[in-house]
């Protein structure tokens, strides 16, 4: 398992050699990128935030909930902060199975989960401004974990 | 006693500051600690309906009992990915 | 689009960077890799074969119907042929998307069909002999495009 | 008049070959194509249940019509990815 919060470019190989397996057929890879607009508007950069020890932490708990859900082999889940430009990778998951379907829902799974629960911010930055995203994905007690709802 | 309480993000900008120590009584709750840190920094009164805390990296309710020496994170509404 | 046919290494450097783009927000990247095991029996490695000029032409057309059902931005779809060991990658795919569930869920069609009409042949090779599989992904008439179902 | 047979995967190991000319009479099916290749390799008859056929890189039926020069290729059940 490969759980990282840097302010250093995340790179896809590395996320791919932690989850090798010689039991593995398939390794699903996602890359969360920063896009050159958000509803509509269209964004200069993004700034990241994170709690990284708490980050790490939550993001250990749902990889190894991901295992056992999906049967994964293993997982790598990295997580930039600092400003960061269109076309820059920010979240770069990586999964590993004995086959494609498990790689692709445990995937999907693991990046709605980080979403929800991991203690990271955005900061978007316009041309005539700049507003911290409090996200959809996260709506006050719904980023609890399940023992606080 | 006291207690390291950690700020980020918009919370952060509000406050102008990351980190800072606070007093702390035997037997004070996570409550109990934000309000005398609204005192101190009255504006960040507006995010208190949208934040989680966390007590050494572990998501708590506000009724939880603040250890001497823990870390109080104030957790606004997560937007990573 | 990029879609290609190669006894080459395949770099997954490569097929992200053929699915850039400033609107993209989310790229997902999937590995067939070479298992080390198949139906509990050991793999020592695999040959693959191909039709190389028709199998791009079906990736092709599997692409454009991706990137219309699914809102993708672009897809990149690389086979590597000749002998392959254990651990090395066979089939690589990427897609961009403005968002992550259509880059999860193209990615996922776009393997399926794949492996369903492209003619792309692997050969087992085991400790004490060797067979050309013929898959449980295409039987018979299954693999033939619709209009002659 | 020629036809280019193309061969892959086990039906080229079976036939020992992998490309081949044959001679091709106007109007003659892939069917028509298959029965004198199988009077060259009789081996190959136990794939015909399996087989698909490609005239020029495109799946068609056997009872498509071959034009001259064209290459037909014989598609065992694929197994890529």
């Amino acid at each position: 398992m490969l759980v990282l919060v840097t302010e250093d470019e995340l790179r896809p190989e590395e996320a791919i050699a932690a989850v090798a397996s010689p039991r593995a057929g398939a390794v699903n890879l996602f890359l969360g990128v920063v896009r050159d607009h958000n509803k509509e508007r269209a964004v200069r950069y993004l700034v990241y935030d994170a709690y990284p020890e708490m980050a790490e932490k939550v993001m250990r708990e749902i990889v190894t909930e991901a295992c056992a859900r999906f049967a994964l082999l293993d997982c790598a889940v990295l997580h930039r902060t600092g400003p960061l430009q269109i076309g820059e990778t920010s979240l770069l998951i990586a999964v590993s199975s004995g086959h494609r379907a498990e790689s692709f829902e445990g995937g999907h799974w693991l990046v709605n989960e980080i979403k929800k629960r991991v203690p990271v911010w955005k900061k978007e930055v316009w041309a005539n401004g700049e507003e911290w995203v409090e996200g959809p994905e996260s709506l006050g007690l719904q980023q609890a974990p399940a023992s606080m709802r | 006693m006291t207690v390291t309480v950690r700020l980020f993000a918009s919370v952060a900008d509000a406050a102008g500051c990351r980190r800072l120590d606070l007093p702390l009584t035997e037997g004070e709750t996570v409550a109990q600690v934000r309000a005398r840190l609204l005192e101190r920094y009255p504006q960040l009164g507006r995010f208190v309906p949208v934040l989680l805390y966390a007590l050494d990296e572990e998501y708590v309710a506000d009724t939880a009992v603040v250890p001497d020496g823990a870390t109080l994170a104030l957790i606004p509404p997560v937007s990573g990915g």
